[in-house]
């Protein structure tokens, strides 16, 4: 009978051992996709300031595809009965999770510290359900930025394009001087990036209306066609060999100086900066033409599960986030800007401190929108039926006309 | 089996042997090449790979990425390098391996030696297991590790890679024990010998071949599960996978190749080790029962 | 030492039956034959008797006592198998003592036990080898030391010979003859060879698709079968089967085989045989063995009974000590056994003696015996 | 009857393991399929919508596009192992004096992770760092070796790849196939006149029929169950030119929140298995119950 009572062994230690490995009330586990280098050290901010208030960090980073793998992980935890104390996470897994209604209550701290008044309305929309705060945001990261290497742009007249046209112009012209103008990986979510700024690009209301909305005119109409005709031309100033590429390789590009520009969300910025290009001389950092004033964001926040024991820290660990000092210090490693508004420009870049103030304007002027590319405009299935047509029409699956019926039928079916 | 003097050779010209001394060598070059790729690319400094060609030898030689990545690399928020993991995964892989083998022996003998009524439907359902798709079964097991409360446990994972491991294991084990003598076993049971004693006494000792087969095949699975030790892990249960993983995929950064090649190998290197020591006994493993499918 | 007694066994796998109904008992020190054909049953019937298959029905007892439903091991019976199932990963020793280490027997006493065996069949220099190193001449007796070191009640052997090559198995016939008469254990033995179910037995049964077709002594079995197959399995060559016709002639039953109208003639015999007047110009199957058909000079001259008919040679066999002659009757070869020197040769129409005293006669249809 | 216990210990020997797998195994197909009929969509819930999903899911595209992949990446993957593999073990069966070395350098692959190798083949099948650079590098201008970014081809680079991985564990079990045939059939062969590969064509290699299927199952099952290596290599891209079954039912299950069409579509893969696994399992019985 050997192997039988092996088995029972196993599992009765199996038990003790999970007993032995339950956070301890002064812990928090911390389930995130943060481990590059830079990410990994503004986390270490958070871990020390967490440990001088006797707050014990657990480490559970699960990397891989945008937070796919971890959000999976995150799945089997919670069924399991064992949700990590915070998870990173973004735009509308937040709500699906809170409509699980296993999420825990920082209504408290977020009293206590006024958040109400320092986090701008469209982040609460994730960071609270139901009128209760759920989650700490980090960050605020914009998506319709175009990095252009400033070299390149001088070479093909030296004005940074203000209209769509402009921007067509400025890529011949770099086409014309026998570089890439475009620097781009063919990732779905980097087809979407594209795609949201082009969107956004035909108006604040034309974005509300198909992205966020969802409405079928706006999707499947004459401007939804247009968007996907740019799309095309955008398509025909990237090399053949952007399949697969990741953004940080095609950052590379524009840094060395092979491709033009970029279109990428603010954390490209590290990538320029890490190779030791400075703002304004070396790189430039525009909105995407015809987007100046309005940001798509996607936010980066501490999801707070509902646990049985460690509410304490969970709650230090809420009031860590949202110090305006962390706020400050995160984000100018991550490149993105702080979730609160209130926090000091002054460690910030140059192009730090347009970020920080285009965010303000577009808060309060109606042009602030989640991105559909990052999660922020619609569900998971929507956002990746998006990108199911979008990325097959890059790749020339599909004419525009197509595409823009196509992309009404598979919002349809995902909803 | 030792050393077998065959003598399937076609026996022909000298040009033929160079051709089949050609094709295999450059089959070896395909099988290698990857491996090449990374081994080089682990010895450079990132400049020299960011500017060179992937194939060429490396200008300066150095051992710093290896260092990295095995004890100071940055997973997650620690410093830690893959030495942690590699433990991790070394006490969820040595049960695991251990108990699905057991089981499959015993459960092999059983199907072969004490057959009843039904035994073939038995079996079937085992084998049946090895072939299904291991996604679907991570909610329901999810929940079935928490009820069991060894959910983000080491136990836990031995427990579904024990589960997973079994039909494998008893499918080598049952087709060996089929070639194996019954008279052997009814000789015994007139000696006198009970069930176990048959086991541990006559089939167990001649058991090393596809015993050896069994274990490297489920050591490699085991090892190489990335899925499962991402699912069911907590932050003290990662395998080394899932943190070779977080090293290589992180999603922003400079990207460290060399250090993400050095830590590939040393990912990979209990398997590569295992199946280099016992290929020999692998092939020999086959033969005497596997094969037969 | 014990008797052996099989009553009304049935065996079935499912819905398949393999035994049907087997009677058997022999005494004390007996030694019971089980031949038959493949898939006879007769292996099936050694493993009930070892208790290695369950029995359907009926009853195994070993002496007084019944041992169905008891363990193998239980039963005090030692085998020795068709392929020696020696302990591949034991030394011959080992394979020797392990039944003893099983039951717990102290470790002077399996030495002692050992040794005893080892002297007995002469393997004392193989004791430490391992079973691949060992012949085949040699595994056997190794299989029958780890038998006989038991002691047991009745040994059990299923086709112990069969994988040995010929000059070997007659040794090996011998040999277990020999230990036979020596030990005196009630013995079953398993083969599908009839001459060693002649050479060894002290009791033969004869079986086919699960019935025991005859049980008896040898003579029993050679001379005075119960039915055509037994006729025809036991014997080498096998005994000639003719096909006749029952007629009275002067006043007696004789058969009369009908010539093929090219070479053989036909031949009438006289048949003393009483069953035969219930088939009186019917047809019967005319069993003669080659020995009882040969040459007038060869001929048996204590037979009463002894006709000599005209035959057409076919072929001739010389075979050292006898010679062969393939003649025809009734349509269907015909073998008679000559004296070695007995002047023949192939296409001769000759004269052969019938030992009338010897025929013996089956009904076509059932194939039971006339009598 | 025999002893009671010595009669139901081998049942309880193998009850544990049959336990396990009915209901880790079993239980977790009927509860599949049972979400593959619900409005499950992040989490299970039980919202019963009948075949709903089934229909859904055969009306997508990328579905269509996964089995259409499949059937090719199968196709061509079960078929170049095979080959490849029955090839390498005959050559290295010519009494080669490196046999032990090489050997081990064409089962190795089978050790590896597409975790460890991805990046590596990555970079090999990329055309700006990868072969076609090197080759570029050294000479030869107009090499070409892009199928990786090309919608049409990618599919081949995961057949590459995937060969690699497995056709030298084919290799061995053809290798253990042919030490394990008879030697007097082939004197027996040269004695009839037969010479070198006519003796392989006619005699040997269909003697490996039990090795071919064994091959068959091994590579079947690897096939449908393909997804580290496609997540490693292409990322279901370019665009999802080079996604399969396994990696669409983990992006609807896991990343989409369409529990339900993943459900589904894990049915479906299920059956695929099936139907290919269970006649062969019946005849490997059967023919197994008539020895």
């Amino acid at each position: 009978m050997k192997s039988v009572r092996g088995l029972k062994l196993t599992v009765s230690a199996a038990i003790m051992a999970a007993a032995a490995t339950t956070a301890t009330a002064s812990d928090v586990e911390v389930l995130h996709w943060w481990t590059s280098g830079g990410e990994a050290a503004a986390l270490n901010v958070l871990k020390e300031d967490l440990g001088t208030k006797g707050v014990g960090w657990q480490d559970m980073p699960v990397a891989g595809g945008g937070g796919e793998a971890a959000m999976t992980a995150l799945r089997a935890r919670v069924t399991a009965g064992n949700a990590p104390t915070a998870v990173q996470m973004l735009g509308f897994d937040i709500k699906d999770w809170a409509n699980e209604g296993v999420l825990g209550n920082l209504n408290d701290v977020a009293a206590k510290e006024g958040w109400d008044d320092v986090v701008p309305a469209a982040l609460q929309e994730f960071s609270k359900h139901d009128g209760n705060w759920i989650a700490a945001p980090v960050n605020v990261h914009s998506t319709n930025w175009v990095w252009i290497n400033k070299a390149a742009l001088d070479a093909a007249g030296g004005k940074a394009p203000e209209t769509w046209e402009e921007m067509v112009a400025l890529m011949e012209a770099m086409k014309a001087n026998g570089i890439t103008p475009l620097a781009h990986g063919g990732q779905a979510w980097q087809d979407a990036t594209l795609f949201d700024a082009v969107v956004l690009s035909m108006g604040n209301d034309f974005y509300k209306a198909s992205m966020i909305d969802l409405d079928p005119d706006a999707l499947g109409g004459d401007m939804m066609v247009e968007v996907f005709n740019r799309m095309a031309t955008l398509r025909s100033m990237v090399d053949d060999n952007f399949s697969g590429r990741d953004w940080n390789l095609a950052s590379a590009m524009v840094i060395n100086g092979e491709a033009g520009m970029q279109m990428m969300g603010d954390w490209a910025k590290g990538e320029f900066l890490k190779a030791g290009l400075t703002a304004e001389e070396d790189f430039v950092c525009i909105r995407f033409p015809g987007t100046q004033g309005s940001v798509t964001f996607n936010s980066d926040q501490f999801v707070m599960f509902d646990i049985e024991e460690g509410a304490d820290a969970q709650m230090a660990m809420a009031a860590s986030v949202m110090d305006p000092g962390f706020q400050s210090a995160f984000n100018v490693v991550k490149g993105s800007v702080p979730a609160r508004t209130d926090v000091p420009n002054d460690d910030f870049g140059y192009c730090g401190k347009k970020g920080m103030a285009d965010l303000a304007e577009a808060g309060s002027n109606g042009g602030l929108f989640g991105s559909m590319a990052h999660g922020h405009a619609a569900p998971a299935a929507v956002k990746n039926a998006v990108y199911d047509v979008v990325t097959a029409h890059f790749n020339g699956e599909f004419e525009a006309e197509e595409a823009a019926q196509e992309l009404v039928n598979a919002v349809e079916a995902a909803m | 089996m030792s050393a077998p003097s065959q003598d399937n050779a076609v026996k022909g010209s000298v040009i033929t042997r160079a051709i089949i001394y050609v094709v295999l060598i450059l089959f070896v070059i395909y099988y290698l090449l990857p491996l090449y790729v990374m081994i080089v690319n682990s010895v450079k400094p990132l400049e020299e790979i960011r500017s060179g060609n992937m194939m060429e030898f490396p200008k300066v030689w150095t051992l710093e990425p290896w260092r990295a990545a095995w004890s100071y690399a940055q997973i997650g928020v620690e410093p830690s390098g893959l030495r942690p993991y590699f433990i991790n995964s070394i006490l969820m892989v040595v049960p695991a391996v251990l108990l699905s083998t057991i089981l499959g022996a015993l459960n092999g003998y059983v199907l072969t030696k004490w057959q009843f009524r039904g035994h073939g439907i038995v079996f079937g359902l085992l084998l049946l297991s090895c072939f299904i798709p291991f996604q679907i079964v991570l909610i329901p097991m999810a929940r079935v590790l928490g009820f069991l409360g060894v959910s983000g446990t080491i136990s836990g994972l031995v427990l579904v890679h024990l589960v997973y491991g079994i039909g494998f294991t008893t499918l080598f084990f049952r087709n060996y024990y089929a070639a194996f003598p019954t008279e052997l076993v009814r000789a015994a049971q007139i000696d006198g010998a009970g069930f176990f004693q048959i086991f541990w006494r006559i089939l167990l000792p001649s058991s090393a071949p596809i015993a050896v087969v069994t274990i490297i095949w489920q050591f490699t699975n085991v090892w190489n599960d990335f899925l499962f030790g991402a699912s069911f892990s907590d932050f003290d249960s990662v395998p080394m996978t899932v943190a070779l993983n977080n090293l290589v995929s992180s999603s922003t950064g400079v990207k460290e190749y060399n250090v993400h090649f050095a830590g590939a190998i040393l990912a990979a290197l209990p398997t590569l080790i295992v199946y280099i020591v016992s290929g020999r006994y692998f092939v020999r493993g086959l033969m005497a029962g596997a094969v037969k499918g | 030492m014990a008797s052996l007694t099989i009553e009304n066994l049935h065996k079935s796998y499912g819905a398949t039956k393999v035994l049907k109904g087997i009677d058997i008992e022999i005494d004390d020190g007996g030694f019971l034959v089980l031949v038959g054909p493949s898939g006879c049953g007769k292996s099936t019937l050694l493993n009930t008797i070892a208790g290695l298959e369950d029995i359907t029905s009926g009853d195994i007892k070993i002496g007084p006592k019944s041992v169905s439903g008891l363990h193998p091991s239980k039963r005090d019976i030692a085998m020795v198998f068709q392929s020696y199932a020696l302990y591949p990963n034991m030394t011959v020793a080992q394979n020797i003592s392990f039944g003893m280490e099983i039951r717990g027997i102290p470790k002077p006493e399996r030495e002692a036990g050992i040794q005893k065996v080892a002297d007995m069949l002469q393997i004392g220099e193989l004791l430490h080898r391992k079973p691949s190193q060992l012949s085949g001449g040699q595994r056997q007796r190794v299989a029958m030391g780890r038998a006989l070191v038991r002691d047991p009640q009745v040994f059990l052997f299923d086709e112990p010979l069969s994988n040995l090559d010929a000059k070997l198995r007659v040794d090996m016939r011998t040999e277990i003859k020999r230990l036979h008469q020596r030990m005196g254990t009630t013995i079953v033995y398993v083969t599908h060879d009839q001459i060693e179910a002649l050479t060894l037995a002290t009791k033969i049964a004869v079986l086919k698709d699960g019935y025991l077709q005859q049980f008896g002594t040898p003579a029993q079995v050679y001379n005075d079968p119960e039915n055509m197959f037994v006729a025809d399995f036991m014997g080498s060559p096998s005994m000639n089967l003719i096909e006749a016709t029952v007629r009275e002639e002067n006043g007696k039953p004789a058969i009369h085989i009908a010539g093929d109208g090219a070479g053989a003639g036909d031949i009438t015999l006289p048949a003393n045989t009483p069953g035969l007047r219930d088939h009186m110009g019917g047809k019967v199957m005319f069993g003669i063995r080659p020995e009882a058909l040969t040459d007038p000079e060869g001929a048996d001259r204590t037979g009463s009974d002894i006709v000599q008919q005209d035959c057409l040679i076919e072929v001739v066999e010389p075979a050292g000590s006898d010679t062969f002659a393939v003649t025809r009757l009734g349509g269907v070869e015909a073998i008679a056994r000559l004296r070695a020197d007995a002047d023949i040769h192939a296409g001769q129409t000759t004269p052969l003696a019938f030992n009338m005293t010897k025929a013996v006669f089956f009904d076509p249809e059932t194939t039971a015996r006339i009598r | 009857m025999k002893d009671r216990l010595q009669e139901w210990v081998p049942r309880l020997v193998l009850a544990p393991s049959f336990l396990l797998v009915l209901l880790f195994v079993y239980g977790f197909i009927l509860y599949t399929g049972f979400l593959s009929m619900t409005d499950s969509r992040m989490l299970p819930s039980y919202g019963f919508v009948g075949l709903e999903n089934y229909q859904k899911l055969f009306a997508l595209r990328h579905w269509n596009t996964a089995l259409t992949n499949l059937a090719i990446f199968g196709i061509l993957y079960i078929l170049i192992s095979s080959l490849l593999g029955l090839l390498l073990a005959i050559l290295l069966d010519q009494k080669i004096r490196a046999e032990g070395l090489i050997r081990p350098i064409y089962l190795y692959p089978m050790a590896l992770s597409f975790i460890v190798t991805g990046t590596a083949w990555k970079w090999f099948l990329d055309p700006g760092i990868g072969l076609e650079n090197v080759m570029q590098q050294w000479g030869w201008e107009n090499f070409e070796f892009n199928w990786i970014k090309d919608r049409d081809f990618a599919i081949y680079t995961v057949v590459l790849a995937a060969v690699w991985q497995s056709s030298g564990f084919v290799m061995a079990m053809f290798l253990a196939g042919l030490r394990g045939v008879d030697n007097e059939i082939i004197k027996a062969a040269q004695i009839d006149g037969a010479s070198g590969f006519r003796i392989y064509r006619k005699i040997i290699i269909p003697m490996m029929r039990p090795v071919f299927l064994s091959a068959f199952v091994v590579l079947a099952h690897l096939a449908i169950k393909a997804y580290d290596l496609v997540i490693a290599l292409t990322g279901g891209g370019p665009g999802r030119a080079t996604e399969l079954p396994a990696t669409f039912m983990y992006s609807y299950t896991f990343t989409r929140n369409q529990m339900g069409i993943g459900a589904s579509s894990a049915i479906i893969m299920l059956i695929m298995i099936f139907s290919i696994i269970v006649p062969y399992l019946y005849s490997e019985l059967k023919s197994g119950e008539q020895k």
